[in-house]
């Protein structure tokens, strides 16, 4: 825990002097070219970015700290909103994205792993590699290409209607999804292929099978509990991975998630804004990686139990 | 003393370069990753001169003409050839993204050697700053260093190079850290070696197959970040021909039926970065056992 | 063409000189009926009578609006996603001022055919050297809180914008113009505009044109974006950052009733999102589009495209205090190798207007249509090449932001002036960066030897005359320094004659065709597409988008 | 009676790229019902495959693609799936090498035996009952307990003992036992062999027991068999084949062991030349011939048959010409290294230890050792009892704890390498275990040698390339080899190798680190022979780590007994063998199984090696000791009890109370 809020703290430097880094005056960015010099000096003043960068970063931290995340630049009010919103957005997506792809990456990584090095294996190899390294902008195009102009089965916007139900929210969230999907489909595939191989190939599930247990058994009781422990961990930890994929497909399909939120942040140059989005992100990160730990260890009783007594 | 033998050397395979390099020709998915790539590095090498039309030329009279005979993918919006600038759109992303993953890996590695052999505090130091650097996704570390550095494609090469040193570096810790243990490196300190030819000459060498592999899927890993920062904006500029470029300036036309404008672009990246995986992975299951 | 001569002389009665004047040139045939309208309208002469003026001289009356639609329903439209929070005096961007536009009026609307007609204004006068301008206001306005407007809230709007200390945006329009304390109340529904010099054109500077002039209560709420009080025909019913907007219809407006129950924004951060909602039904309208996204809907006929013509457009700049474009024979030459009607053609889709490197398009009405197009002649500019000493050609760098058509536009000129053997460099780079500080010394675009900027709409040169070009402008990223042009701006500012106006315009045109420090190869059309079948949507150039008497 | 199991003719093939190569090639055999039957061979000889083709679980990749196995009576290759999981439910059972990983991580004990119970039909409410009833049966004091427990949680003989009770929980015909006990200390190798021992009687199971060791072969079984390359080449009751082999690869693995009663001093260990075949290599004759002293034309064209002669049988055409090995290769010993009285290396005081606070591992306290120059100092100890350390220390390697005194030939020691002058670095040096982790497999052999001798000799040039080439010879290596990277290498050369490069440096001290554990005896014998004339030729010290008290005995002149990083004994080799000894000395003794297969009363050893971290307080081996006085051992540390020629150990126990070896020192084993 101490080791992740340092790796926090040490991420607010980072963004706060990326955020600083900056020649130029934020006002002049905000307002644009031919904005009248009097109000780029107005603004500045007002949003206190005249003040030393030190006095700046302070004031920032101890902002997050009490939980004020500042007031956006463009939008000269609190962040707090429009990050709560985003994030809830990115959430629904992601959410779609994990449901689809845990069971199906684990089923492929499982399959691939018990006809290892047959067709399947091969196929699903391949397959699951070239998906997880195509960005997530071509398979989004073509995706869009194919069923939302050609075929005219998914509408090709993420937004829906205020109000809608959730069945209407999942229609529209699952072409956005299927992106994401391919990309980490490969990725826990790959990790639960790996897993089961060490599981099936371990001496443990020889054992089982010479105990005379039947295969599904021995696949079931054996060999599947401790190859998806190391899939369940890695799967946690792309949460955050997943979260550069949303901030293009974010954009591609118009959805006010995170990822488009800091994408904009960054365009306005929005720092407050930006700041906060990529903290969030951050203090994701190490959420996430905190309950995988946690998962792990719950799991896992080499860590459950400590050494031998 | 007689019956002491001259031993016979054992059957023991060829070994070495050479050996890697035969078996990596009898792995598909190598061969096939490796026809691609070598497919997309003679088109960014010689493309611009055996494209039939030159990618940059516009013929305004003759802009967002479907595939034909005469233009086989088709003219873009200022009625310049898709097919030549495909060809020639593989020249930038295939001279930034290889040069990052060089930069990264040379980073990488150093920082990897030094962590996985010092261990201590160094290595505590340097691997809480490699997860928070790991604490967000490059494009979101690009994004961020682009907005305050601004965007041009020195930056871009050196906000890849340093977010893909750590995976690197992590990678080559936990391979040096197996090698640490091993007692060729205690037999050097024996010899009172010093640290940098351990580093370097001992452990390297040993560590390079896991380096490669890795430098193979960050080259892949570079492409896909390379194009997908050109795609939102803030990658590889105007006016080149980059595929992710083409995309983010066309796609929009995709609604009113002029698909032929991105869709060839989106197929070369995906085989660029797909080629560039098989390699891995066929070096990865060559050189790994 | 039979002129009503009695007709005339009843109308002329009790007119000011500058109206008879500019009666005198139509009767004369100096301008068309079109542009004594847009004229006149300047001047304050009311619809009906220069509805009459003109058929009095012939013309006959101008054909009533499209025909009525039907009440009811929603529109929903699409919007870029405003930059920053809604509030009218700070607003900057396009974004914004759509949604100003949707709850907001000023006192004059700059119509699309920029004409300049009485909105919350019923009429306006100036005085005999133009330094004074006296508005009379509409009486049963209310605004949205139930408020009567006065001269009172317009007073304070007006002293708002022009008061530096609230750093508004409208100072780049006032700055000179009009100062705190300019705008004086005169009764209850008349107020006067004491102006800091003379300006021929004052109407427009509290026009739509200058979108922030929207007329709101003297008591500006803090947080402004909560009630968006205004006097428009549409009320805010809810305002998500970000995210979108809705208006319901403003039963209290004092116009005619506003049709649509309801409208809804949808901001989009890009444009191609907004198409494919178009097409997928999720919007009715785009409020607007690039002509390079609106090529995908071009040619589809579930979709209607307005095009209004604009003043907006791509200036080339060639700094004129260095090499390689000190000669102005080599910007001459530069200007001469682009294909004006093929770029216009092929890269705007015939959506645009040919500019002829001065701000004066064809659509001003100031605009002296005497003076020659330039038109491409590649053997002249390489001969100009050699004259300067240069016909071997040089290497330099274009400069610009990637917006629009701009990157596209680049390469159009980079692979022209390969011609006359210049290697065009291209340095394309975000907006941000090519603006940077926008002062001399810390700005790409005012510094660079050639440019590429994009200037949005304005429904008078005046601007695009003096910041970009006059010595010391702020904007002169061409670093021109000419005397003799200065002088003839000023005279042209404060010129409340058409004629003279025109006359003026004509030598500033000659000059900087001569002179060539900027390119304005055309003007593009303002875009805005709808459903088929839609009707009364009412775009502006600058970015509004009236919809109160819009229906499906 | 059917037989528990039988071989007929059993072939089985491993496809490698696309090649068939045969792994065992013809072999017959069978064990009847209650029968021990054993299977010795070197590495590489076919010894898992055979265990593993007797239960039906071939690696994908392997095949019986000749012969049939009859498991009481029926043919295995003819089951179907559910037949055969019967068979492994009822009948077949198996044990394997490292129980650690035969175990599930993730489920309790207690579920992994009950699923035996499960599989066996047994209704539910039963399982915890019967489960801790088969614990308890394989001598787990606390079953109840243990069932709770994660395999990670207990020791690697309780895992051993889990994994036995799930094997014989069927209660099956028979047992299959692959190298059961390999890679357990040698004092917890003899509980698990007095389990299987014990169980046997009482279960009437027969036994196949597969083993490297010969010496566990001759203690567990009735007969045994000799696979060499694929095939069984000879086969009879335990105490004739050791007694009086009848192929000469079994003879030449007896004369290989450094028995007790074999020393340096007294003759070199016998080797076999060559190398064992290569899995599918083409053969033409004897498949032992290329290595066979008594080889001749007959030998390298005609396959012998497995003749069987009155209980036995042998795969050799010349059966009765084995004693005529003798006097081929029974060499005299190399001229004695010169020992005199001058300590080369002097230890006191020396304590390491790692972390800090609760955590802290003592690993090392107040050791205390003289080494003399030319002597051979064996050091032996359970794992864990910080051998390695010790070593480590010596070299530089770890920085010993403050207060720690070292000193090499008068001078002190520093910490570290770093600090130590090239004179002493270059003196001291080590033979590592294991070859694969001491050689740098990117670099050649040449490379290796050459860099030492550049940076620690200073030679260059035409000297350096001299010197190489000696160091080469000395340990008989060829120009050849000197151009190969380790992978080209075999395990023995490799080892040749590591010796080479620790000589080049001539040192004065030379630290062994179990220099043979990782090969073959045939290869061991080899390595030790060298060792031992290099001392001879080179006046160095050794200080020799082995588990394997046979080397420790063959090559020491004095012995260190350490036990959780203190040295407990230390003596003359002959002195701390016979006794009068420390009581953890006689157990370490007793629990190694000899040719013979005497069975002598063990000492034996209760509960595991206490925690380094938490060290038992007075007598360290007092938790286990079973001459423990309590009130005293487990309260006051233990004099230093100081017996003849520098005889020293450390112990409440009065001299003459101390235990002494009473079984015969001199061979247990006559050579013929």
């Amino acid at each position: 825990m101490m080791l992740a809020l340092l790796t926090l703290w040490l991420l607010s430097v980072l963004i706060f002097l990326g955020g600083h880094l900056l020649p130029g005056n934020v006002g002049r960015a905000m307002l644009g070219p031919l904005a009248d010099q009097a109000a780029v000096d107005v603004l500045n003043h007002e949003m206190g970015t005249d003040r030393p960068l030190l006095v700046q970063y302070l004031d920032w931290i101890a902002g997050f700290l009490t939980g004020d995340l500042g007031q956006s630049y463009a939008y000269r009010s609190p962040v707090a909103p429009f990050l709560m919103t985003a994030l809830l957005n990115s959430a629904k997506l992601a959410a779609v994205a994990f449901v689809l792809v845990v069971p199906l990456g684990i089923l492929g990584g499982v399959v691939a792993a018990l006809y290892r090095g047959r067709a399947a294996d091969r196929i699903l190899s391949v397959v699951g590699l070239s998906a997880t390294v195509v960005p997530e902008f071509v398979s989004g195009i073509v995706l869009i290409l194919i069923f939302g102009i050609w075929l005219r089965w998914f509408p090709i916007s993420a937004t829906w209607v205020d109000g809608a139900g959730p069945l209407t929210q999942l229609y529209h969230l699952i072409l956005p999804a299927i992106p994401l999907v391919l990309i980490l489909f490969g990725y826990i595939a790959r990790m639960a292929r790996a897993g089961m191989i060490e599981a099936l190939d371990a001496d443990y599930t020889r054992t089982a099978v010479l105990k005379g247990l039947s295969y599904p058994k021995v696949i079931w009781r054996h060999v599947l509990r401790n190859a998806l422990l190391p899939t369940i961990s890695v799967i946690a930890t792309q949460t955050v991975y997943l979260i550069g994929g949303l901030v293009v497909i974010e954009i591609l399909f118009h959805y006010q998630g995170i990822g488009s939120l800091i994408y904009t942040a960054a365009k306005k140059k929005d720092f407050p804004m930006l700041q906060a989005g990529v903290m969030s992100i951050g203090a994701l990160f190490a959420l996430t990686t905190f309950l995988a730990d946690l998962l792990y260890a719950r799991l896992n009783p080499r860590i459950r139990f400590g050494g031998r007594e | 003393m007689t019956d002491l033998p001259t031993p016979v050397e054992a059957a023991a395979p060829e070994h070495g370069w050479r050996d890697d390099l035969r078996r990596l020709r009898g792995s598909v998915s190598f061969v096939v990753g490796a026809v691609i790539v070598l497919f997309w590095v003679g088109c960014a090498v010689f493309g611009q001169s055996l494209v039939p039309f030159d990618p940059f030329a516009d013929d305004l009279m003759n802009s967002l003409m479907p595939p034909s005979s005469e233009h086989w993918f088709g003219t873009d919006q200022l009625g310049r050839d898709v097919f030549s600038r495909v060809i020639v759109g593989a020249r930038d992303i295939l001279t930034v993204a290889p040069i990052a993953t060089l930069l990264s890996t040379i980073l990488g590695t150093a920082l990897g050697l030094t962590m996985g052999y010092f261990g201590g505090l160094i290595d505590e130091v340097s691997s809480r700053l490699v997860d928070a650097v790991l604490a967000l996704p490059t494009v979101i570390v690009a994004l961020l260093a682009l907005t305050a550095l601004g965007t041009s494609t020195f930056t871009v090469l050196v906000v890849i190079a340093f977010s893909f040193a750590p995976i690197i570096a992590r990678t080559v810790r936990s391979a040096v850290l197996s090698e640490v243990s091993l007692d060729y490196v205690a037999a050097a300190e024996l010899r009172r070696e010093n640290t940098l030819y351990i580093l370097f000459i001992e452990i390297l060498p040993n560590v390079m197959p896991p380096i490669l592999v890795e430098t193979t899927v960050r080259l892949g890993y570079a492409i896909f970040t390379v194009a997908t920062l050109s795609f939102i904006g803030f990658g590889i500029q105007p006016p080149s021909p980059d595929w992710g470029l083409s995309i983010s300036a066309n796609y929009g036309l995709i609604g009113g039926g002029f698909w032929w404008a991105v869709l060839f672009d989106c197929l070369a990246i995906a085989s660029l970065v797909v080629g560039i995986n098989l390699v891995a992975d066929g070096m990865e299951s060559t050189l790994n056992d | 063409m039979t002129i009503n001569h009695r007709l005339l002389d009843i109308l002329r009665r009790g007119r000011s000189p500058h109206e008879n004047h500019l009666i005198d040139g139509l009767v004369r045939g100096a301008f068309s009926r079109r542009e004594f309208l847009r004229y006149g309208s300047v001047l304050g002469l009311s619809a009906p009578l220069l509805g009459g003026i003109t058929s009095a001289v012939g013309f006959g009356l101008a054909p009533s609006m499209a025909r009525a639609g039907t009440p009811g329903g929603t529109i929903r439209y699409g919007q870029i996603v405003p930059a920053a929070a809604v509030n009218p005096v700070t607003v900057a961007d396009g974004g914004g001022l759509t949604v100003l536009s949707q709850f907001g009026e000023t006192l004059v609307f700059s119509a699309p055919d920029l004409s300049a007609q009485p909105l919350l204004a019923e009429s306006w006068a100036p005085n005999a050297d133009g330094t004074v301008w006296t508005f009379k206001l509409r009486q049963n306005v209310k605004f949205h809180n139930g408020k009567v407007m006065t001269a009172d809230d317009v007073v304070a709007t007006f002293d708002r914008l022009s008061d530096p200390e609230m750093g508004s945006n409208a100072l780049s329009v006032f700055t000179g113009v009009l100062s705190k304390g300019g705008t004086r109340k005169v009764d209850d529904y008349t107020v006067e505009f004491h102006l800091d010099a003379a300006n021929g054109s004052f109407p427009y500077a509290v026009s739509t044109d200058n979108y922030n002039s929207i007329i709101i209560p003297a008591e500006f709420p803090e947080d402004f974006e909560a009630t968006m009080v205004g006097t428009g025909p549409f009320k805010l019913e809810k305002y998500t950052p970000k995210v979108g907007a809705s208006f319901v219809r403003n039963t209290d407006y004092w116009g005619p009733a506003p049709l649509p129950d309801r409208v809804e924004a949808t901001f989009y951060g890009d444009y191609q999102p907004q198409i494919l909602a178009l097409q997928g039904g999720a919007i009715d309208v785009i409020q607007q589009l690039p002509v390079l996204q609106a090529v995908a809907l071009l040619n589809d006929p579930n979709f209607t495209i307005i095009s209004t013509p604009s003043s907006a457009h791509q200036q080339v700049h060639m700094r004129t205090d260095m090499d390689p474009f000190k000669d102005k024979r080599v910007r001459q030459a530069v200007a001469l190798t682009l294909d004006r009607p093929k770029i216009i053609a092929g890269l705007m889709r015939g959506k645009a207007q040919i500019g002829n490197d001065s701000p004066f398009m064809p659509a001003f009405p100031s605009t002296n249509p005497s003076v020659p197009q330039r038109q491409q002649d590649i053997a002249q500019a390489k001969q100009l090449m050699e004259a300067a000493g240069v016909g071997a050609g040089f290497q330099t760098t274009l400069t610009t932001e990637k917006y629009l058509e701009i990157p596209d536009y680049a390469v159009l000129i980079q692979n022209a002036v390969k011609e006359i053997g210049i290697d065009l460099q291209l340095n394309i780079m975000d907006q941000g960066t090519y603006y940077g500080d926008a002062v001399f010394g810390k700005s790409p675009w005012l510094d660079s030897s050639m440019g590429i900027s994009d200037y949005g709409h304005r429904g008078v040169p005046n601007l695009f005359l003096q910041a970009p070009l006059m010595s010391g402008g702020p904007w002169n990223s061409a670093h021109f320094n000419n005397a003799e042009y200065d002088a003839l701006v000023k005279g042209f500012v404060a010129s409340l004659d058409l004629e003279s106006q025109r006359a003026t315009a004509g030598q500033i045109q000659t000059l900087l065709l001569d002179e060539t420090p900027l390119i304005q190869a055309y003007f593009y059309d303002f875009l805005t597409v709808t459903k088929a079948g839609a009707t009364g949507v009412v775009p502006t150039a600058m970015g509004h988008l009236m919809l109160g008497q819009a229906s499906l | 009676m059917t037989d528990a199991l039988s071989f007929d003719n059993l072939g089985v093939a491993y496809r490698v790229k696309g090649k068939m190569r045969q792994v065992l090639d013809g072999v017959s055999l069978s064990i009847a019902k209650g029968e021990a039957y054993g299977l010795v061979g070197e590495s590489g000889c076919g010894k898992s495959t055979t265990a593993f083709a007797a239960l039906r679980y071939l690696p994908r990749n392997g095949s019986v693609n000749r012969g049939r196995i009859l498991i009481d009576g029926q043919d295995i290759g003819l089951l179907s799936p559910t037949d055969l999981r019967h068979l492994r439910q009822f009948k077949v059972s198996m044990i394997y090498q490292d129980p650690g990983r035969a175990l599930n991580p993730s489920l309790p004990i207690g579920r992994q035996v009950a699923e035996v119970f499960e599989l066996a039909g047994v209704p539910r409410a039963e399982w915890p009952a019967r489960t801790h009833d088969i614990l308890a049966k394989v001598q787990i004091s606390d079953p109840a307990l243990v069932m709770q427990r994660y395999p990670h949680q207990l020791s690697g003989g309780m895992q051993q003992r889990v994994a036995i009770a799930m094997a014989i929980a069927s209660n099956p015909t028979l047992l299959v036992l692959d190298e059961p006990t390999t890679g357990l200390d040698a004092t917890v190798e003899a509980e698990v062999l007095d389990l299987i021992q014990h169980l046997r009687h009482e279960l009437s199971t027969a036994i196949l027991f597969i083993s490297h060791n010969l010496a566990v072969i001759a203690r567990m079984c009735d007969r045994v068999g000799v696979l060499y390359a694929g095939r069984l080449v000879e086969e009879a009751r335990t105490e004739e084949i050791f007694r009086n082999p009848r192929h000469p690869y079994t003879a030449g693995l007896l004369r290989c062991l450094p028995q007790a009663g074999r020393s340096k001093d007294k003759a070199m260990l016998a080797t076999i030349p060559g190398f064992l075949p290569g899995p599918g290599t083409k053969i033409t004759g004897c498949v032992f011939a290329p290595r066979c002293a008594l080889a001749d034309q007959t030998c390298r064209t005609v396959e012998p048959e497995l003749l069987r002669t009155d209980d036995r049988a042998s795969k050799c055409h010349y059966p009765d010409r084995i004693n005529e090995l003798d006097h081929i290769s029974n060499a005299a010993p190399v001229a004695a290294a010169v020992r005199n009285s001058k300590t080369i290396l002097q230890v006191d005081g020396l304590a390491k230890s790692f972390g800090s606070g609760t955590q802290r591992q003592r690993v090392l306290r107040d050791v205390g050792l003289e080494l003399r120059a030319g002597e051979t100092l064996g050091l032996v100890g359970e794992s864990g009892s910080g051998k390695t350390t010790l070593a480590r220390c010596i070299l530089g390697l770890l920085q010993p704890d403050q207060g720690s005194s070292l000193r090499f030939a008068g001078e002190a020691l520093a910490g570290t390498t770093a600090l130590r002058s090239r004179h002493q670095v270059k003196s001291i040096q080590i033979v590592f275990q294991n070859p694969d982790s001491a050689l740098n497999r990117a670099h050649t052999v040449y490379r290796m040698l050459s860099r030492t001798i550049g940076h620690l000799v200073g030679l260059r040039g035409a000297a350096r390339e001299a010197r190489i080439k000696s160091l080469a010879s000395a340990v008989r290596l060829t120009e050849r080899h000197l151009s190969a990277v380790p992978s080209q290498l075999s395990g023995g050369l490799k080892q040749r190798v590591a010796i080479a490069r620790a000589f080049a440096s001539d040192p004065q001290v030379l630290i062994c680190d179990e220099p043979t554990s990782a090969l073959d005896v045939s290869v061991q014998a080899a390595i030790l022979n060298l060792l031992a004339e290099l001392q001879a030729t080179k006046q160095v010290s050794y200080i020799l780590i082995s588990h394997d008290l046979g080397v420790v005995r063959y090559l020491s002149d004095r012995i260190a007994v350490m036990y959780l990083g203190q040295m407990l004994e230390i003596g003359p080799a002959e002195a701390v063998f016979s006794g009068p000894h420390h009581p953890y000395t006689a157990a370490l003794l007793s629990s190694v199984p000899t040719l013979d297969g005497a069975s002598t009363e063990r000492v034996k050893l209760t509960g595991a090696l206490p925690s380094t971290a938490n060290l038992p307080k007075g007598c360290v081996f007092h938790t286990r000791c079973p001459r423990k006085i309590p009130g005293l051992c487990d309260h006051d540390a233990p004099p230093q009890v100081k017996l003849a020629d520098g005889h020293v150990l450390m112990c409440h126990l009065a001299p003459e109370e101390l235990p002494a070896a009473d079984r015969n020192i001199p061979p247990t084993i006559t050579l013929p």
